[in-house]
């Protein structure tokens, strides 16, 4: 099962993807390695969350391929992406709001690796994010929008992937959790098979905690280098990137 | 009648973006009278004339059916202002009806004249329209539908317990009123036609359903409607812009209601009876599936969805008896191929007719754009 | 009017002309009718219609009526009252029948009974026992056929008050007019023995509630008023109770071989025939599917075998092809050259007189429209039944019962009728 | 809990401490089941400037803008407005009384058009009744045209007046999200509450909300719940910071940004650099 | 008092019955978000399979296994063909398409299997239990009856609480699309929901069919008043299905033999409404949603 350290996990290849008559991707090259984290950048409406749910295979995709190693998961259905080891936090509203929060994470800890041990990786979750051990029994829906926010990231770790989609996983959190949640992305990827595909809004605290960046500008990416190099260039901040 | 209650681009409004709507909607705009009710009444007018040549070129059966056609459009026309603007589902409407052709069961032989009967059949409806919904408001979905199935089921009960007053089972004639001397004099002279009972009946229901009709389609176009339509989309935003969400549905209960009355009524004329057998849970089933089947929310849908009530089952049988089937087999097989067309529509054609059309009209002039579907969302 | 148009003056009236023929040419004549085909009361009643073709379709193959062939059509009202005013309006302003024969139903042929008096439609044999279609003043063109519910209850009430003086009855009614028309019968005759009334509304199918109210009232004798199902249905639910009172059921409900056959099949049940039915009392109007030793039964397998549809030869089917002689008999006698107020005329004018497999003769005169005036008493024993009384007749209100001196008529050769007035 | 000392200097000149108070939250506590997610808490809106409420995810802060809209009832406590106490309040007589609220999501209607959608916010300044509606009367005309005009005024204040004849769902976030703002504007509030505005948005809109909260702080009272930080400090005249549903902290800006305690429950080290 | 208790008991076997129409609904709301209102007819169906296969084998139970299992097959295959192409979103639209199969399958019912009456036999004696000199109206076939509910019932309970099949199959039902970010196939849970629904709903044809008549439309008054018990228990709650539905059994029996059958619909109508307004979303839902 262990692949080597040096494969690609995900791939992502001329992705062109759209809605109707509107084409939000155009042509996209992106890959996430293990053991790395890549920040996909860009203004409102470039096309990040799309990208990521072509990966995923909630949007088809027009053009292009998506490889997991080296599996080819174009036009691959959502559920066995998932098993293929892609977790997807969505952008909002990912909790099944009438399952209890307990529930919702069961469901993530059913998939792929954890079989077996859902309940340790339930555990994990309480513990990474205490304010859900106390509302466990609890339906989601009397969750705050913060508290759903960790349920959704939670549940994804639960699942145990290799590569994580997380669609701005800050959105709604407080400025604390919100460190700790890069953190402890930092601690989980570090030196392990986990790649990691960020999407955020704040360029500046995406970059300084990624490895990579990827810049999307409607739809086509503009920039690929190291988070860094990103954050140095002052020309593609200010022209792309709001800092 | 071609009202569409959908929101329609207001006169003077700033253009729409996309490309350009070609020469004749340019036109078309640019002769539209600017006031609604101006704009309402000549549609009303173009109606009307339609009826006229209608009923005048087809035969005394043609216009029977078109008779039956008038009360399924009214209370079709109620109903898809109740479900397509506010969003409310009834499985009650046909029991609604019943309060109407009961009315009528009770005024005319009082004698009563017509048209004061249906002011009157509306009136009391929609006071059952107030009760009902003022009980439904709280509900949604599949509980208001069983709230109102279960008052399509219980009323009709009303008729066979007060047997003395309403007929019981085999219910209240209604006397069949006559067309005035100046009525069919009119016709001959404007067409050289006599006018059959059938046809009068006709004309009678095509009258009160262009009146409703237009009544519905000004509602439809003022804030009334708008805010039927944000009831519908989103309660709590609804809520926080000031609208009283149990008052707004109630309004619109009793609105569509009174047309069911009214509809009611006019069934009590063209059927000459009242009777529970007449007001089964099938009609509200009939009511629901011919909103449906034209394009929910709009009025026009409306009257091709009673088209396709009136129309089908009859053709359908037709048709058996002619390819070879015995009258039973024929007269079986026009449910089976009605809850067929149901189907089908609802998996190839989910706008109903008009949503269709529309689509296609909206991807051929303007660009075409995904069906409104919400974005992912953020909580 | 004054013809606002020019419009000439014709009589804006009546709108039939007395000698309207629509509907007939040389060689045809074309008869409407509606029948509940699909939905609640399709089982049974569906299979009239049948019966009615079938011998039209006999009468045809045997040169027709006066040399014109007989084409029957029927539509599906669904037992819908706006339905089968559609149909009917179907039947006369598009297909152009002459005449409308054995509509089915109380509030569905009340729902047309206007409409086909105004636009002048012979309405010939109403298949229900209600009163409503004995209105000459008001309903020119309409006929009833059945024995009415009070006639029926009259009689079957006025043998119990004579057989059972002790009894304590309760009644079983259907909640319509077959219930009320019923009661207002039996009370004339049982008033005071009545010791508990229920009724049930057809479609929910759970008595067990009125089954014990009866039983609860010790009613040792019950008179049912009901439709077949429940007839079955009363059987099962007595058999549950240990409630085991003498049963009477009308016409209607006591159809032998229909409710044997629905109860012989619980066979784990422990139900294995249908003796639960046997010794129960009924009344007869025509002759029964299930006695082949009757002429007219062995007629109409012979007519059935011939031109029915396969299934089996039933009451309901005897019930259409004797609705299907009568109409012709009415047409023979409205002479070579039929008009619509012709056959009204003669149905008038010589209704008393026709005879057929009906037990009891008609009432129909100018200005009485009811039809059968009696029916015989019968047990039924084992497979078939046995008289209890002559045929009685009598009518609605007061009018005495009588017994039915004219006793029984005889099969015309090929079971089809000659002129009466010939 | 005992307010920490807070310097009552007012921010920027404006009169975020007037004297005087537009709505007041008096000692409001809420549980739901075994939880409480709000204690005691109070609050004094002044009629102009900035209010922010910040603290940590679950603290409370949605719930107390339930309370304030009735969509949820406090077991003890009381609300003022323009110092009459509110009883028994209900969300729609918010509007009435001249207070907006954003949803912490989008909350557009999606089958209105976005100039309908804001139509809907300016029901408030209607005049035609049912009637004249019934019958199309010369006066609903006449109202529907005021109405659009208020809706398109409010629409280009936000920049948004082309996008007026469209469906909302095919627009950008950022576009919905003034146009949502422009819904609770046109009804001319006194009082906005504002549930995580920016959350979504990306820097350069950031931006420009923050200047229009500021423009709005001079004709009205703002009262926003948000996490972003950067816009928090630098639009809010004074700041309550919430915590388990407990006041935990309230003053100026930069006081509520050393306050040790804010640091540790929300803000955390790394950010309070 | 024997009328009470006879009473009593006729009502709690006809509120078995509702309850086991009930617990389909359910069933099949609780895993697809749909109200069916096809349940009625496609039960129809299945039993007059059942009737075919008693009437030439001679054993109930065969019958009963041919039912559902015919069941199984149908659900499945009208989730497969015909529900699943409904669009998502679209509440009202999944109505008309249940309503429409509804009507379908009961004209195809009267085609293939005629209009007429049928009797279908029952499992078990059809006579009341005597005791001592009284007969009370509680027999064998009941006992199956109520049997069978009790079963079903705790088995739902079991399948939606304790197993992670019923946990994907409400995942998948209220949230499709994060079902199967989950790795939960979701089409197949609708397909699995639809299958154990109609299985269900078959039981519950055999079981109002047996001991008494069945024609196309049998079902009818099940259906409005299995759906009414549904609606009162609260449509989520297996265990509100068969309270509601012993409660309509009951309360309909008393008012028929106490009050009069013609009030028995509006009788429905008052509890309902009854409890609707104090409970819009059913006796035993849980707390209303957060909405803001
Ligand atoms: N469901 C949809 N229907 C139609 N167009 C859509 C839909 N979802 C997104 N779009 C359009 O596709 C383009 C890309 O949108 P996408 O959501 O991928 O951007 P994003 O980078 O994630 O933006 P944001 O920062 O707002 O989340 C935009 O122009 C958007 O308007
Ligand atoms: N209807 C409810 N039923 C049960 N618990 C609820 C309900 N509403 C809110 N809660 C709980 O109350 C607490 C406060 O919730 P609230 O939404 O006010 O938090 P918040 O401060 O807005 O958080 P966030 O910043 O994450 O949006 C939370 O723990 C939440 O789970
Ligand atoms: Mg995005
Ligand atoms: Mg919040």
């Amino acid at each position: 099962m262990s692949a080597p350290a040096t494969t690609t996990a995900l791939r992502v290849t001329g992705l062109t993807a759209g809605y109707g008559p509107v084409t939000a991707l155009d042509g996209v090259d992106v890959h996430a390695e293990p053991g790395r984290i890549t920040a996909v950048l860009g203004a409102n409406g470039a096309g990040k969350t799309t990208l990521l749910r072509t990966v995923s295979g909630l949007v088809p995709a027009r053009a292009g391929s998506v490889h997991a190693g080296d599996v080819d998961l174009t036009g691959a259905a959502p559920e066995k992406i998932a098993r293929a080891g892609i977790a997807h936090v969505p952008e909002g509203r990912g909790v099944i709001t009438e399952l209890t929060v307990e529930e919702n994470l069961r469901l993530g800890a059913l998939l792929g690796k954890a079989r077996g041990r859902t309940d340790t990786a339930i555990d994990d979750v309480y513990e990474m994010f205490p304010p859900l051990a106390e509302r466990r029994r609890r339906d989601a829906h009397t969750l705050s929008g913060g508290e759903r926010q960790m349920l959704v990231i939670g549940r994804a770790l639960a699942c145990g992937p290799d590569v994580l989609l997380l669609d701005e996983p800050s959105l709604g959190l407080a400025p604390r959790v919100v460190a700790q949640i890069f953190e402890l992305l930092r601690e989980r990827v570090e030196g392990s098979r986990l790649a990691v595909l960020l999407v955020e809004q704040n360029a500046r605290s995406a970059l300084s905690v990624a490895d990579e960046g990827v810049v999307l500008n409607v739809g086509r990416v503009v920039a690929s280098a190291p988070a860094a190099e990103l954050a140095a260039d002052d020309a593609l901040r200010h022209a792309y990137l709001g800092f | 009648m071609a009202t569409p209650v959908r929101p329609t681009e207001k006169a003077g409004s700033a253009p729409r973006s996309g490309r350009e709507p070609g020469r004749w909607a340019a036109l078309a705009a640019r002769l539209r009278p600017r006031a609604t009710f101006a704009r309402h009444a000549l549609l009303a007018l173009v109606a009307l004339v339609v009826v006229v040549l209608l009923l005048e070129l087809t035969g005394p059966f043609r216009n029977s059916q078109f008779a039956t056609m008038s009360y399924y459009a009214i209370a079709a026309a109620g109903l898809t202002v109740l479900t397509g603007l506010n969003g409310q589902i009834s499985l009650g409407h046909g029991a609604l009806m019943a309060v109407g052709a009961y009315t009528a069961g009770l005024l005319l032989p009082a004698g009563i004249p017509l048209l004061v009967m249906l002011v009157i059949a509306a009136g009391i409806t929609a006071v059952v329209g107030v009760i009902v919904g003022a009980a439904a408001s709280r509900l949604k979905g599949p509980y208001l539908a069983g709230a109102t199935l279960a008052f399509a089921v219980a009323l009709p009960g009303l008729a066979i317990h007060f047997d003395e007053a309403l007929g019981g089972e085999q219910g209240l004639a209604v006397p069949s009123p006559r067309a005035p001397g100046w009525f069919a004099d009119a016709v001959y002279f404007l067409s050289a036609n006599e006018t059959s009972s059938a046809k009068f009946l006709a004309y009678v229901g095509w009258t009160v359903a262009i009146v409703a009709f237009l009544l519905l389609a000004n509602l439809a176009a003022s804030r009334i409607g708008r805010i039927w339509r944000a009831v519908r989309d989103d309660e709590v935003a609804a809520e926080l812009a000031g609208i009283r969400l149990s008052r707004v549905r109630v309004l619109a209960f009793t609105v569509s209601a009174a047309c069911a009355g009214l509809a009611g009524g006019v069934l009590g004329v063209v059927v000459r009876l009242a009777a529970p057998t007449g007001f089964t849970i099938v009609l509200s089933i009939s009511l629901l599936t011919a909103v449906v089947l034209g394009g929910l929310g709009s009025l026009f849908g409306a009257v091709l969805g009673s088209a396709l009530l009136v129309f089908l089952p009859p053709a359908v049988t037709n048709l058996g008896a002619s390819a070879g089937l015995t009258d039973v087999q024929s007269a079986q097989l026009a449910p089976f191929v009605y809850g067929a067309v149901l189907i089908l529509v609802i998996l190839l054609a989910p706008g109903g007719v008009v949503g269709t059309v529309r689509a296609r009209w909206h991807a051929r002039t303007t660009a075409p754009a995904e069906a409104p579907e919400e974005r992912t969302g953020r909580s | 009017g004054c013809g606002a148009g020019g419009r000439p003056d014709s009589g804006s009236g009546g709108g039939q002309s007395e000698g309207s023929t629509v509907g007939i040419t040389a060689d045809s004549i074309k008869v409407g009718s509606h029948f509940p085909l699909t939905g609640v009361a399709a089982p049974g009643y569906s299979e009239i219609p049948t019966g009615t073709k079938a011998y039209f379709d006999w009468v045809n193959a045997n040169g027709g009526v006066n040399g014109r062939k007989i084409d029957y059509v029927f539509r599906d009202d669904a037992y819908n009252p706006t339905q089968t005013s559609q149909v009917v309006n179907e039947l006369v302003l598009q297909d152009q029948v002459f005449a409308i024969l054995g509509g089915l139903g109380t509030p569905t042929h009340g729902a047309v009974v206007d409409f086909l008096n105004t636009e002048g439609v012979p309405d010939l044999f109403v298949s229900s026992g209600s009163l409503l279609w004995d209105q000459p003043q008001k309903h020119p063109m309409t006929f009833g056929w059945q024995p009415d519910y009070e006639v029926e209850a009259k009689i079957l009430a006025d043998h119990v008050a004579k057989t059972f003086p002790q009894a304590r009855v309760g009644l079983f009614l259907q909640n319509d007019d077959v219930g009320t028309d019923a009661e207002r019968g039996i009370r004339r005759y049982l008033d005071k023995q009545i010791v508990s009334v229920q009724r049930y509304t057809p479609g929910n199918t759970d008595i067990g509630p009125q089954m014990s109210a009866l039983q609860a009232a010790n009613a040792d004798l019950v008179i049912g008023f009901n439709v077949p199902s429940y007839t079955a249905l009363t059987q099962l639910q007595g058999l549950k109770l240990n409630y085991k009172p003498q049963w009477v059921y009308s016409n209607i409900g006591a159809d032998p071989v229909l409710v044997g056959s629905l109860l012989g099949r619980f066979s784990q049940g422990q139900i294995t025939d249908s003796s639960l039915l046997n010794g129960i009392i009924t009344d007869e109007y025509l002759p029964r599917a299930d006695n082949p030793a009757d002429p007219w039964t062995a007629q109409f397998d012979a007519i059935w075998k011939a031109h029915g549809d396969g299934g089996p030869l039933t009451n309901f089917r005897i019930f259409g092809m004797s609705q299907g002689y009568a109409f012709v008999q009415a047409l023979l006698a409205a002479g070579p050259n039929p008009t619509r107020q012709g056959l009204v005329d003669a149905v008038e004018k010589g209704g008393t007189q026709f005879q057929g497999p009906w037990a009891a003769p008609y009432r129909f005169t100018a200005d009485k429209h009811s039809g059968m005036s009696g029916v015989k008493v019968v047990q039924v024993t084992g497979q078939t039944t046995k008289a209890l009384t002559p045929v009685r007749t009598t009518s609605n209100g007061d009018a005495p019962i009588q017994d039915e001196t004219g006793g029984e008529t005889p099969v015309p050769p090929n079971g089809i009728p000659t002129n009466p007035g010939a | 809990m005992t307010a920490p000392p807070a310097d009552p200097a007012p921010a920027s000149g404006s009169p975020a401490t007037g004297g005087d108070v537009l709505f007041a939250v008096d000692e409001v506590s809420v549980r739901f089941g075994g939880l409480v997610a709000l204690d005691q808490v109070s609050l004094a809106v002044p009629p102009r400037g900035v209010h922010g409420v910040i603290g940590p995810n679950g603290a409370g802060k949605t719930t107390l803008f339930n309370v304030c809209c009735g969509f949820v009832r406090p077991d003890s406590g009381n609300l003022r407005w323009h110092g009459t106490p509110l009883r028994r309040l209900h969300p729609h007589q918010l509007a009435g009384m001249g207070i907006a609220r954003t949803l912490q999501g989008v909350g557009l209607f999606r089958g209105l058009t976005v100039a309908e959608n804001v139509m809907v916010g300016a029901d408030r300044h209607r005049r035609a009744g049912f009637l004249s509606g019934l019958l199309a009367l010369r006066r609903s005309d006449r109202d529907e045209r005021a109405l659009r005009e208020r809706a398109l005024a409010a629409l280009d204040e936000l920049g948004a007046a082309h996008h007026a004849d469209q469906l909302p769902g095919s627009l950008p976030y950022p576009v919905q999200k003034r146009v949502a703002l422009a819904r609770a504007l046109v009804a001319e509030p006194e009082m906005l509450l504002l549930d995580e505005p920016a959350s979504g948005l990306g820097g350069d809109e950031m931006d420009e909300l923050g200047a229009l909260l500021r423009g709005l702080a001079d004709r009205m009272a703002v009262v926003l719940v948000e996490h972003h930080m950067d816009l928090v400090m630098s639009v809010c005249d004074r700041i309550t910071v919430l915590d388990f549903g407990k006041v935990v902290a309230e003053g100026p800006p930069d006081a509520v940004r050393d306050d040790p305690a804010v640091v540790a429950a929300y803000l955390g080290e790394e950010a309070h650099r | 008092m024997l009328q009470f208790v006879n009473t009593l008991l006729t009502g709690l076997g006809q509120g078995a019955v509702y309850a086991a129409f009930a617990l389909a609904l359910v069933l099949i709301w609780r895993s697809t978000r749909v109200v069916n209102f096809a349940q009625g007819a496609m039960a129809a169906f299945t039993t007059y399979l059942a009737l075919l296969v008693v009437e030439s084998t001679g054993s109930w139970w065969v019958g009963l296994l041919v039912a559902l299992a015919s069941g199984l097959v149908l659900g499945a295959g009208v989730e497969r063909v015909v529900v699943r192409r409904v669009g998502p979103h679209n509440e009202l639209g999944a109505v008309i398409v249940t309503l429409g199969l509804f009507v379908a399958l009961q004209a195809l019912a009267s085609i293939l299997f005629s209009a007429q009456f049928r009797s279908f036999p029952a499992p078990a004696g059809l006579e009341g239990f005597p005791i001592g000199d009284v007969t009370i109206a509680l027999t064998p076939s009941m006992l199956i009856t109520i049997g069978a509910v009790a079963v079903v019932l705790l088995g739902l309970v079991a399948l939606f609480r304790f197993t992670d099949v019923g946990l994907r199959m409400r995942a998948s039902a209220f949230d499709g699309e994060v079902a199967r970010l989950l790795g939960v196939p979701v089409g197949r849970m609708l397909t699995l929901g639809w299958a154990l629904a109609a299985l269900v709903g078959s039981l519950a044809g055999v079981l109002i069919a047996s001991g008494s008549l069945v024609w196309p439309a049998y079902m009818d008054t099940v259906i409005v008043n299995g759906f009414v018990a549904a609606v009162l228990g609260g449509l989520d709650s297996p265990g509100g299905a068969v309270v509601g539905g012993l409660a309509m059994g009951v309360i309909l029996a008393l008012v028929t033999g106490y009050v009069g059958a013609d009030l028995v619909p509006l009788a429905a109508l008052a509890v309902l409404v009854a409890v609707l307004l104090v409970r819009p979303q059913g006796l035993f839902a849980r707390t209303a949603a957060r909405r803001v």
